[in-house]
């Protein structure tokens, strides 16, 4: 199996969704000649041509607003917002309308339409090129929240995620898409949009996260080991809807839990994590439920000395999970 | 072409409906029967006139809450509309979930809508952009007030109608008023057309309340998008002769003098008195057209009392789509 | 001391701030002649005039960035979004801009403003008139979150906001606007932002709630009294910075938490307070941390027996917190 | 009025010094010492020609990322923005928090700005408002490039300004690119100025290359805003010789012969050539001025490079506001 990074992943499932299926397309900035800032659909237009990949005009709120009327017309979008942090001018047509339009019209009608965002610090960026926003849509009925960490489950997952009749909020750590590099069967596969991953099994602790964040997790779990504790590592993969059950069963086996994004703690997706197992795996917790996460400030700011102490990395992780394994 | 006088008597028809219905309304918010009703009195001509210059059931409309006699003349029965008003299981437009005079109506291509004024307006740039994608025989229309082309989504929407000459007509019902804001405190130019010259494309101002002008202007609108010349921006012009809605109290900012005034415009009057001097509509021919319309409303309260409410738990679905239902 | 309802202490704290300060101002639509649609701002124009109340055009983003410009000049805007489901095209304005504007700048710009929004259901208003959207801010540093729940604080709270250095994004419980009355002080007093209460102290366990569910909280508790189950309620208030001291001090003497609020259960505002009490509380809980909230689905449906399906009321409360007092 | 011989040399001073100061980051850049620059290059006749219309201090100004000439114009020292470049402590405009050229310098009555692209037009249109609200002396200037007059945010403010006649500048600088993205895919209008005639304001053209153009252009829009008669929107139009930043590469967008032939209508070629006309610049002096300038920047370079990081812990702060600092 070949090895890929990210990034080559995400073009690939791209490129070949846009083989299989004459609906699908691709609007945003940059997408076309440009093969985004990001080099995302590189080459594609050459391949596709002009009708296929659509360099948008600079208004992410009627990036996807044209994309829930052309899904609604049948057509199957791509939507690349080019940072997270550009996604809140369209969270009118994401919120009010691509998640609800199945409901309110009981079925009548539906968006299936992925909405893909690189996100995440780390690469100095600053305030407005490093923002998570995974809490956003986590909340919202209607939309599915999905974050690929590996190369395997980039390509997987976005293929169906393109497949899926629903609004798909997509979101790509960027800090990865180099860095990350995994094998990548050629052609035909995908990975089911749903259910988490336990990535490392473990019996004394289980670890939660996602994106770039999950292979910090790994790498704290790998030094935990040299230490005698037994990690047990969950890639979330889909945020939303929440895999309950592979969550449960994590910390019925392991009786403590730490939940670890980049995000600001507070009001964070960790919460959400944390709650159902206080509720749910109340009589297997044998320690407090923990959560690592980013500080409440505002994002990642762009000075390094600033930018290290705001992010999460296998160190702190690994010195949370130690804390809580000794609990 | 001009509409033919059967067309002529059709269109009166369903202005006459739209109004009588709409007045049958305001009587069973009186009586208690329905809670909330947002009326399209005055605004008849305009959305009859629209309606007959598309091919109904085959171009697609994105339609906005005041549009009572469009989506009647694009099918929608008075059963239909009154299960709306009173949020029955089986009203079309979303099966109780949304306020009344929310519409869709799939069966007609008439999409859904929120309440979050102009969203509309991009889904309808959205798919004029799949029906040029697919290369189809068919335009989009859409309305709005003139209050909410003030919001950015409007400009983002119409921009990209114009950037890529996608087959749309943008309807502005400009009533003067959004809610209590007179139009000169939404906008500095004197009709919404004038903001397409900013946008560069055609911009048209009609006599909204002259049902026959408005259908020759955009009829000349659908002529051109369907020749590949792209969107048009028109605004039909008329007087909001009711309150905003059955909660509003217009007495708190305007004068019962300037409503009387307005009132002598209306346009059922104008259609009537052009359809008698044709010779198309005599007295009595009128008085039999009207006895008709309304025992058929009054089958259709009975038939829409008499239809079941939605369980409560139906409101559990269908967040998400389990399949695209259309190709 | 004079009894008023929960609309009329807000009109009376914006009377009050609008007669100390000269730079605060109110803009929004329909807050001049109209007094708004919940006439918050009754009889404030015909008082102040319309350098002070500014019907603004339809666009809410622009509401929030035209406020935020006036506040780094020194206006105190008090801004009016006419229903909390509009809210979501300000979101950018809000969340990248006011909320980040003073760490951005290193404190050199603040932005004292208010942003004022009726929420929440049981009003027949449908999936547009009914939301509750505290989640989407309770999570972002900069901000800060107030909801008040009777007609005291609703007064002092407010005046608390317009003197306040930051943007707050204060939500008011719609349906509680003539429904909730009490006492209100004449003149001047604030409540400090920050702070929950305790509304009814009690040992057996812990009832977390605000707005409207703060109320039904409170008749949920008086309804367990009878059977001997002692509930303390604790009216959140500010829910963004949260009060965790207040909280955790609660759980701590009754060792069973309940959260309860309107919004979606998942990704809710009880996540975080959950999450919070199953860290810092663990070892003082007796019972699993329970919520209780709205069904995850997109909104509250108009159809009566559908909304009454969604909304939590007074007797789901009682249940869920017998059930937790007896587990 | 004609700016003073004096005047013009300061002009074409200040876009000698931006210039170098630019070409000098480039250099710091290729030699790894900072990380990312946005450049300014072809831009300087604009800014400097706006600067130099507006009391420089008095009047406000919401600039973009590209402004690095108006900066300077409005009197950031070259040490400051090589800070900014590096994420110094102590530079004016974040403290380290933000990318390089996100600008604010609050002596200057320049506004912080944010990356998401026209938020800072609202802000001005709500400053333009508070000065007509305190009947000031004063007018608001702001920038932004033509691709970001997409956003539906810049028609929101344009419209604001125009309805109200506030007293705001909008200059946009069209340099033909947003990113990859020709104009022509961002409006179907040939100038951004042409947009101005839908909302009701007057709009103009301008050489962006030609300093005294610019200079002539704007100073009639500010004598005009500040006599009460309300806004104007300005098109200067360059071409941006740069790549987009340096993250970016332009060559798989556009070819070599393109941008060479753009490099003749350099603005400081011009400008040069019209002083060395009026015989005010001779070609000794113009030496004199280029080794002052370039001696000056590398006396910046030492000052910024040993100037020190600020401390990881300081991004801690400050999150929210103790208290307005300004009137
Ligand atoms: C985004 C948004 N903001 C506010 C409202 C509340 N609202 C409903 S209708 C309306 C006025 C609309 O006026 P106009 O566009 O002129 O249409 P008209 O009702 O006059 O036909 C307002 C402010 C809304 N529905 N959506
Ligand atoms: C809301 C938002 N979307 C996307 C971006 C990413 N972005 C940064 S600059 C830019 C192009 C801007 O082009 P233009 O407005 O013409 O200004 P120029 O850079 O040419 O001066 C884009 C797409 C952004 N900063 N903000
Ligand atoms: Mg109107
Ligand atoms: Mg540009």
């Amino acid at each position: 199996m070949p090895e890929m990074t990210l990034i080559e992943a995400i073009r690939q499932a791209q490129d070949e969704e846009l083989a299989r299926d004459p609906n699908v397309f691709i609007t945003g900035e940059d997408v076309g000649v440009r093969g985004g800032v990001f080099r995302a659909t590189m080459g594609l237009y050459d391949k596709y041509g002009p009708n296929r990949l659509i360099d948008s005009p600079l208004a992410e709120d009627s990036i996807v607003g044209v994309g829930i009327g052309a899904a609604l017309y049948g057509m199957r979008p791509i939507l690349e917002i080019q940072f997270a942090d550009f996604i809140h001018p369209a969270l009118n047509q994401i919120i009010s309308e691509a998640a609800k339009m199945c409901y309110r019209s009981n079925g009548e009608w539906t968006v299936p339409l992925v909405i893909r965002a690189p996100y995440g610090g780390g690469i100095g960026g600053g305030l407005y090129h490093s923002q998570s926003v995974e809490a956003l849509f986590a909340h919202v009925p209607g939309l599915k929240v999905v974050i690929p960490s590996t190369p395997y489950d980039a390509k997987g997952l976005l293929k169906a995620a393109v497949r899926d009749p629903n609004p798909i909020i997509f979101l790509e750590p960027k800090k990865g898409y180099r860095l990350i590099k995994g094998e990548v069967p050629e052609g035909e596969y995908v990975v089911p949009i749903g259910p988490a991953r336990i990535s490392r099994p473990g019996r004394d602790l289980s670890l939660f996260a996602y994106g770039m964040m999950h292979h910090y997790a790994l790498q704290a779990a790998q030094k935990l080991e040299s230490e005698g504790i037994d990690v047990e590592v969950v890639d979330l993969r889909t945020l939303y809807p929440v895999d309950k059950e592979t969550i449960l069963n994590s910390v019925r086996k392991t009786s403590r839990a730490l939940i670890v994004h980049e995000d600001n703690l507070t009001g964070g997706y960790g919460a959400e994590i944390a709650a159902i197992i206080a509720d749910e795996a109340f009589t297997d917790l044998d320690a407090p439920v923990r959560r690592l996460a980013g500080p409440d400030v505002p994002a990642v700011p762009f000075s390094h000395p600033m930018q290290d102490w705001f992010m999460v990395n296998p160190e702190k992780i690994a010195a949370a999970a130690r804390k809580l394994a000794q609990w | 072409m001009d509409p033919s006088p059967d067309q002529k008597l059709d269109m009166y028809r369903l202005m006459l409906l739209a109004r009588r219905l709409d007045e049958r309304a305001w009587v069973l918010h009186r009586q208690g029967k329905i809670a909330f009703h947002i009326s399209g009195i005055g605004h008849e001509a305009a959305q009859v006139g629209a309606a007959f210059a598309i091919r109904r059931g085959s171009d697609w409309v994105t339609p906005y809450y005041r549009d009572l006699a469009l989506m009647l003349a694009l099918g929608m029965t008075p059963a239909e509309f009154l299960m709306g008003l009173m949020g029955k299981r089986d009203e079309p437009n979303s099966g109780g979930r949304q306020m009344p005079s929310h519409w869709s109506l799939r069966r007609a291509n008439a999409v859904s809508h929120s309440a979050p004024v102009a969203t509309q307006s991009v889904h309808a740039a959205g798919i004029g952009l799949a029906i040029k994608l697919r290369g189809d025989d068919k335009v989009v229309l859409t309305t709005i007030g003139e209050g909410s082309t003030s919001q950015g989504e409007w400009y983002e929407a119409v921009n990209w109608a114009a950037v890529h000459r996608l087959p749309v007509i943008f309807i502005v019902q400009n009533n003067q008023y959004a809610i209590s804001v007179r139009a000169e405190k939404q906008m500095a130019v004197q009709s919404a057309a004038d903001k397409a010259c900013g946008l560069g494309l055609p911009g048209i101002m009609v006599d909204g309340t002259d049902v026959f002008a408005v259908h020759r202007a955009v009829k000349d609108a659908v002529d051109n998008a369907r020749a590949g010349n792209g969107a048009t921006v028109i605004e039909t012009r008329m007087y909001r002769i009711t309150p905003h809605s059955s909660d509003d109290d217009d007495r708190t900012y305007r004068s019962r003098e300037e409503v009387e005034e307005n009132k002598r415009r209306d346009p059922l009057l104008l259609a009537r008195a052009r359809l008698q001097e044709e010779g198309l509509l005599s007295e009595s021919q009128y008085d039999e057209m009207d006895t008709q319309i309304k025992a058929s409303i009054e089958e259709a309260v009975k038939q829409a009392e008499a239809a079941p409410y939605p369980a409560g738990e139906e409101a559990l679905h269908p967040v998400y789509a389990e399949e695209v239902r259309h190709a």
